[in-house]
């Protein structure tokens, strides 16, 4: 058997398995899933070490045929995908909170091999299949997770969201590979398709939302704050953290540089996009109450800079989008994980409920405090050198717009992160809170080893950028220079005054808040005009969701029913109406009268005779 | 005009007789009148074509045939009229109408 | 067309209109069964003696005494209700417009049809022709005679005793 | 006529012959010979056709022209699930029970005859002999309807017979012999056709007339509704298609409409069946009584095939041909659930019925199977017979036709599911509360042939081979 196919049909057979397991039985379930991650995982280790592999099965017909392909980048995806599944399994050990351990796991590795599918596959079909294969999933996984009607109807969020566009990205697959005459991505690559050309944009723009949708970017970000507080923790960490950013990007990458070459207005567009989902997220994110609700909605901000990124196009920018993704599912898994521990171990996610837990937990705290400061940007952590590299590229297309606004997200992410840190684990303990204790080894694992990677690939960013990123950028073909580690240059003056601000808005907020860390937010959350602002977005007017559900939908439905009831009409009642009266007419006319059926019989005779007479040859 | 038409447009006058008396009569024995009319027009057909082909040898044994069936044919006729004469008291085909629908 | 042979079809024509047109049911089994003669008349003269002794024999004999008999078993009914005559004293004049109409068509027709005509050999006797050339009709005919057998067995069941 | 198939006419005619004398004074030993007889006949039947070697050899060693081995099966078929039936359905006491076993036998051995025959004339008289058992066997129970029924079938069918008789004169006269054979080679020359087209038109009108094809159907529905019980499942099923179908199919053949010989003839016919696939299903619609609606179904379906016959395609014969057996099929197993209805609940009017599914379930299920075989719903057999007469108006161009058969085979799915909620599913009636089901032997024919329809569709590849050996051999 091919080494490529491992990843995808070691999880899918152990998925498969894990449905015969009774769930009665107690840790057969969490060690079969973890051992199919961890031989996943080492496979793709051994994939990514290995030289580009390829595996090609003739499917539909001789122009789609069913092509996994490992280049370097799709590869290094592949050990990412592989890395958190593996870290999420153990996590999820002893973690209860996760709905049934048997459809939990079941998910996980079925997610795992979809998505190491569509990381793998080099056919746009094919990865479109396990594109919407990941759909399923994402549904299911949502809706099992907690026994309750509110996961059902996330779920269903998240799956109609996603639905709308992957059907964006179906449509856009098949006018790209109409116009390119074939769905192999490495094919397309050697030719790359320009944007001249009106369907090529309307193609483009198609698997632009489809990529940045499944990245959760503004405005398809609305299901993951709602699946934070409805759903469990390792689903959290695991996917919107991690398998979706890391795919959506991936995909975002291929096709603006590998499928697609660019032209600045559609580098604009892309930009701003990112800007504006950095923005408008993490102001969201500042205000939150609940821990893991305020995490995702700076999974959805963090988003924004890999966007960023990807669209200055040139080389700095991608290298710190593509970075920036593999730091941020790092940090954000990380973070997730915390969340879950503090909720199992408190028993609660709400931030004016927790504090002071530093001392009762110390190893979640000193990982949530590397990983905060990871995500914040702070050097040199691997987030500073990934947003460091952003900020280098959004500088270098001269759109000095977009580097402050990402600097302004960049002062808002430490700000929500102080505030979040300082009311969790420092301040006042809460007097129901006297007797918690550290989380379970199985639980502490992942998180430290995933905080070691954020501290490893902040010191040593040489090895990261140069053994993933580097070979990522050469599979997508971008000339790149030298990527350097740590320097003190103007960026990080900058970011030395951003921590600054921070530290000082959040002592403001302090003050203003009456001491109380949890609402260090308040002086801004309740500002002039913002308040407004924050209080429709409670309401969810910028919710697009939401807001059909509400309005639209029912509207369109309405419209759908009458139309509906007319075709009914048409098809129901008018042909059974006509029907029936010929029938009855018919049915009158066999009135049992001997000499009516004698003389019809007759007069059929010779009308049949007189015309086989006049048409049978002879006259 | 030669004999064979001049017969044929007899028998045709013939078998159009029966015909309207199947059509006009209400009682059972006169329609099997007519069919037996129409039947024996049907006979003088065949034996005036296996004349005119100069195979009457072979029309013969067609119409010897013929009238055994025509003879159990009239006799399954008379049955049917005596059993509906049992039932109703009377031969009239115009009175049955009770199936209908 | 011999005038003998034309006559026995107008009288064969005649015969049936009139057993059509009888106000009696005898009278028109009665007329039937000299049609049935008159056509064995017929039969005789295309030098057909076969068809001819069977007619007379079968048809102006046996099926005759069948009729005879029904009619004798309902003419008590029958005359209770005698039917509408007017439809029956239209048919000489229904006939004859037939006949005028038919008249500019049929005759052509069938001349035409004649010059079809293919011929044959016409040698052999009637026993050969049936026991040679129409052996599987002579089984349809014992089929037949069964079936009448057990229709008549059928409708006059042999009553159980009780 | 086919030697090799002469022992089934001579079988069951010897044994009908017996039957009076052997159980004269034991009425049940009539029925033990008469299903005996058509139980060996047709398990060498099954033999002959079925046999493991001739399946593998694609039925190329199948005797004659392989139609009418086909339809001699489908006659012993359907005449043993109803004298099967007939014995435990018949009242005792009825007084002619022997003579009701002697004459099916007869009309086995005369619809033998027909479908073996290969000379006009004797076609004639075996279709004559059928007529005259059929009127006796309608009027078994002497009700009225029943004689009504037979009076109407006698009257309006045996004009019929005058026509064919005229029509094989014509034919005597130009061809010198009334052999199918002769006809066929006629109709391969490049002679002109003259006169046969005419004299093979009246004797098809005949034939038509005897088919029930509109407008000369009036008489099917009241012989159907009329008959006796069993009898109708006898006449609908197979007793009416072979006297007036298969004919009507031999000769389309014989006259070759496939070669453009005849096309006014193919255009008559085709319109003729046209017609009653639309009047027949139109009126089922609105019918009331169970077994007149199936009679107009039944008038709908030979539409079918009397359409593909006039078609003429080999594709077309083919579909015509299936579709003859498959109608024999699911017809007698409504038929014969009317006759159980009618035992049962003691009527078959739609009206007094409902609910008849929960005493009744056997009887609800097989027909639930029979009925959507008749609409032509996958993968039973009658979508088979249907999707090919369909595709073969489709490939001659004759879009109209095909969307018109199409569209009545949905019409045809609405009056039998109008049906069938009236008389099974829906609210329990008061028929419903007293009736039971009948019991096991009445419930057997149904049964089996409910699983000759889902066989024959599931097997429908090995069906169609044989039929395909059919098409090519009456064809060519």
């Amino acid at each position: 058997m091919n080494l490529i196919l491992i990843p995808i049909v070691l999880p899918l057979a152990a998925a498969l398995a894990l449905l015969l397991i009774s769930e009665k039985t107690k840790y057969l379930k969490e060690l079969l899933a973890s051992a199919a991650a961890l031989v996943s995982l080492a496979a793709a280790a051994n994939i990514f070490m290995l030289p580009a592999q390829e595996f090609t099965m003739p499917w539909l017909t001789e122009s789609i045929s069913f092509t996994l392909r490992a280049d370097s980048l799709s590869a290094f995806l592949l050990l990412a995908v592989s890395l958190f599944s593996a870290a999420i399994s153990v996590y999820s050990f002893s973690l209860a909170d996760k709905g049934p351990s048997k459809w939990f796991f079941f998910n996980l590795l079925m997610t795992q091999a979809f998505a190491a599918g569509a990381a793998l596959a080099d056919n746009m079909v094919a990865m479109l299949f396990f594109w919407e294969g990941l759909l399923v999933f994402l549904y299911t996984f949502i809706a099992l997770s907690q026994p309750n009607k509110a996961a059902k109807r996330t779920a269903m969020k998240a799956f109609l969201i996603n639905g709308v566009t992957d059907l964006c990205l179906l449509v856009g697959i098949t006018i790209t590979g109409y116009i390119a005459g074939t769905m192999s991505m490495s094919e397309i690559a050697q030719n790359k398709l320009t944007l001249d050309y009106g369907w090529a944009v309307f193609g483009y723009v198609l698997l632009m939302i489809g990529a940045v949708s499944k990245a959760g970017a503004f405005p398809f970000h609305t299901w993951i704050p709602d699946a934070a507080t409805d759903s469990s923790a390792p689903f959290m960490a695991y996917v919107p953290a991690a398998i979706d950013k890391l795919l959506g990007i991936y995909f975002l990458a291929r096709a603006s540089i590998y499928l697609y070459a660019l032209n600045g207005t559609m580098s604009l567009v892309l930009m701003t996009l990112g800007a504006v989902t950095i923005l408008v997220a993490v102001m969201m994110a500042f205000v939150q109450k609940d821990y893991k609700r305020l995490l995702s909605y700076h999974a959805v901000s963090q988003t924004g800079y890999m966007i960023l990124g990807i669209g200055t196009l040139n080389p700095i920018g991608i290298a710190g989008g593509l970075f920036h993704m593999i730091n941020h599912a790092t940090y954000k898994s990380c973070l997730f994980m915390t969340a879950g521990s503090v909720e199992r171990q408190a028993g609660t996610g709400d931030l004016s409920k927790l504090g002071g837990l530093f001392r009762a937990m110390p190893l979640t705290g000193i990982a949530f405090i590397i990983a905060a400061a990871a995500i914040s940007g702070i050097a040199p952590l691997n987030g500073f050198f990934s947003k460091e590299l952003v900020y280098k590229g959004t500088l270098d297309t001269g759109w000095t717009v977009f580097f402050i606004a990402a600097e302004l997200g960049s002062f808002l992410t430490l700000a929500s992160f102080l505030k979040l840190g300082h009311s969790v684990y420092f301040g006042k303990r809460h007097e129901s809170m006297k007797d918690v204790k550290e989380a379970p080894f199985s639980m502490l694992l992942p998180m430290a080893a995933l905080a070691a990677i954020c501290v490893a690939f902040g010191f040593g960013a040489e090895l990261p950028l140069n053994n993933f990123i580097s070979p990522a950028l050469a599979a997508l073909g971008v000339e790149h220079g030298h990527m350097a580690g740590f320097h003190a240059d103007k960026l990080y003056f900058i970011s030395l005054i951003v921590i600054l601000a921070a530290v000082v808005n959040h002592m403001l907020g302090l003050a203003a808040g009456g001491g109380k860390a949890d609402k260090a937010s308040d002086h801004i959350h309740y500002a002039p005009v913002l308040k407004e602002t924050y209080e429709l977005a409670d309401r969810r007017a910028f919710d697009i969701y939401e807001q059909s559900m509400d309005k639209a939908v029912p509207f369109f439905s309405k419209l759908l029913f009458r139309v509906d009831r007319f075709f009914d009409w048409a098809i129901d009642t008018l042909p059974s109406g006509v029907a029936g009266f010929l029938g009855g007419t018919a049915s009158r006319f066999h009135n049992g009268s001997y000499p009516l059926y004698m003389a019809l019989t007759l007069a059929g005779a010779v009308v049949y005779i007189l015309l086989a007479a006049a048409n049978g040859g002879l006259k | 005009m030669n004999s064979f038409a001049m017969e044929w447009y007899l028998i045709t006058l013939i078998m159009f007789t029966g015909f309207y008396c199947m059509l006009v009569s209400r009682s059972i024995v006169r329609q099997l009148v007519g069919l037996e009319i129409v039947s024996k027009a049907a006979m003088l057909a065949l034996i005036s074509a296996g004349a005119l082909a100069n195979n009457l040898i072979y029309a013969q044994a067609l119409l010897i045939t013929m009238i055994v069936i025509e003879v159990v044919v009239v006799a399954a006729g008379l049955a049917l009229l005596v059993k509906n004469f049992r039932l109703h008291g009377a031969a009239d085909i115009w009175k049955l109408d009770s199936l209908k629908g | 067309m011999n005038d003998y042979r034309l006559i026995l079809f107008l009288l064969a024509a005649l015969f049936s209109v009139w057993a059509v047109m009888a106000r009696r049911l005898l009278t028109s089994a009665i007329m039937l069964a000299l049609v049935s003669v008159t056509v064995s008349l017929i039969f005789f003269d295309y030098g057909a003696p076969w068809a001819g002794v069977f007619e007379l024999s079968v048809c102006a004999g046996l099926i005759t005494v069948l009729f005879v008999g029904a009619v004798s078993l309902i003419r008590a009914a029958d005359e209770q209700n005698p039917e509408n005559r007017s439809r029956f004293h239209a048919l000489p004049l229904v006939l004859a417009a037939f006949a005028i109409a038919s008249w500019y068509y049929l005759p052509a027709f069938f001349a035409e049809l004649s010059a079809w005509a293919r011929p044959g050999t016409g040698g052999g006797t009637i026993g050969l022709a049936l026991w040679d050339m129409r052996r599987p009709d002579l089984l349809g005919q014992i089929l037949m005679l069964a079936a009448g057998v057990f229709v008549i067995k059928s409708v006059f069941p042999r009553r159980n005793e009780k | 006529m086919d030697k090799g198939l002469l022992a089934y006419l001579i079988i069951p005619l010897f044994a009908a012959v017996v039957i009076p004398f052997a159980a004269r004074n034991r009425p049940r030993l009539a029925d033990v010979l008469a299903n005996v007889t058509l139980l060996a006949g047709l398990a060498n039947l099954a033999w002959l056709a079925l046999r493991p070697s001739m399946i593998a050899g694609g039925f190329a060693d199948i005797p004659g022209d392989g139609f009418s081995l086909l339809l001699v099966a489908a006659i012993y078929l359907v005449a043993l699930c109803v004298t099967f039936f007939s014995a435990w359905f018949i009242e005792e006491g009825l007084p002619n029970r022997q003579a009701y076993y002697s004459l099916i036998l007869v009309s086995v051995a005369a619809m033998t005859g027909v479908v073996t025959t290969s000379d006009f004339f004797t076609l004639y008289v075996f279709v004559e002999v059928l007529a005259v058992t059929s009127f006796a066997l309608i009027t078994t129970d002497e009700s009225a309807g029943g004689i009504e029924g037979a009076l109407k079938y006698f009257f309006l069918t045996f004009p019929a017979s005058a026509l064919i008789i005229v029509g094989l004169s014509i034919l005597m006269m130009t061809l010198g012999s009334l052999s199918y054979e002769n006809l066929r080679i006629f109709m391969s020359s490049d002679i002109p056709s003259g006169p046969v087209t005419f004299a093979a038109a009246l004797m098809l009108l005949g034939f038509v007339i005897k088919s029930g094809v509109v407008p000369f159907h009036a008489w099917t529905p009241d012989a159907y509704q009329g008959a006796y019980a069993p009898v109708s499942a006898h006449l609908a099923g197979i007793v009416t298609k072979i006297s007036g179908v298969y004919a009507i199919v031999k000769i389309a053949t014989l006259l070759r409409f496939f070669d453009g010989r005849a096309t006014a003839v193919s255009e008559m016919l085709m319109f003729l069946g046209l017609l009653s696939i639309v009047v027949g299903a139109l009126a089922a619609l609105k019918q009331t009584s169970f077994k007149r609606m199936l009679a107009f179904s039944s008038i709908s379906q030979v539409g079918y095939i009397v359409l593909a016959a006039g078609l003429g395609t080999p594709l077309a014969i083919m579909g015509a041909v299936f579709h003859l057996f498959n109608h024999a099929t699911f017809k007698t197993v409504l038929f014969l659930n009317s006759a159980s209805l009618e035992k049962a609940a003691g009527t078959t009017d739609m009206d007094k019925l409902g609910g008849m599914e929960h005493p009744m379930p056997w009887t609800s299920w097989t027909s639930v199977i029979a009925l959507l075989s008749t609409a032509g719903v996958p993968p039973l057999s009658g979508f088979w017979s249907k999707l090919l007469i369909i595709l073969a108006l489709w490939e001659s161009g004759l879009r109209t036709y095909a969307v018109v058969a199409l569209l009545f085979s949905i019409v045809t799915l609405a009056y039998f599911m109008i049906m069938q909620r009236k008389v099974f599913f829906g609210r329990k009636s008061a028929a419903a509360e007293s009736a039971s089901e009948v019991s096991a032997p009445l419930l057997a024919p149904a049964v089996l042939m409910s699983a000759v329809i889902v066989a024959v569709g599931l097997l429908f590849p090995y069906f169609y081979t044989y039929v395909r050996v059919v098409a090519e051999r009456i064809i060519l």
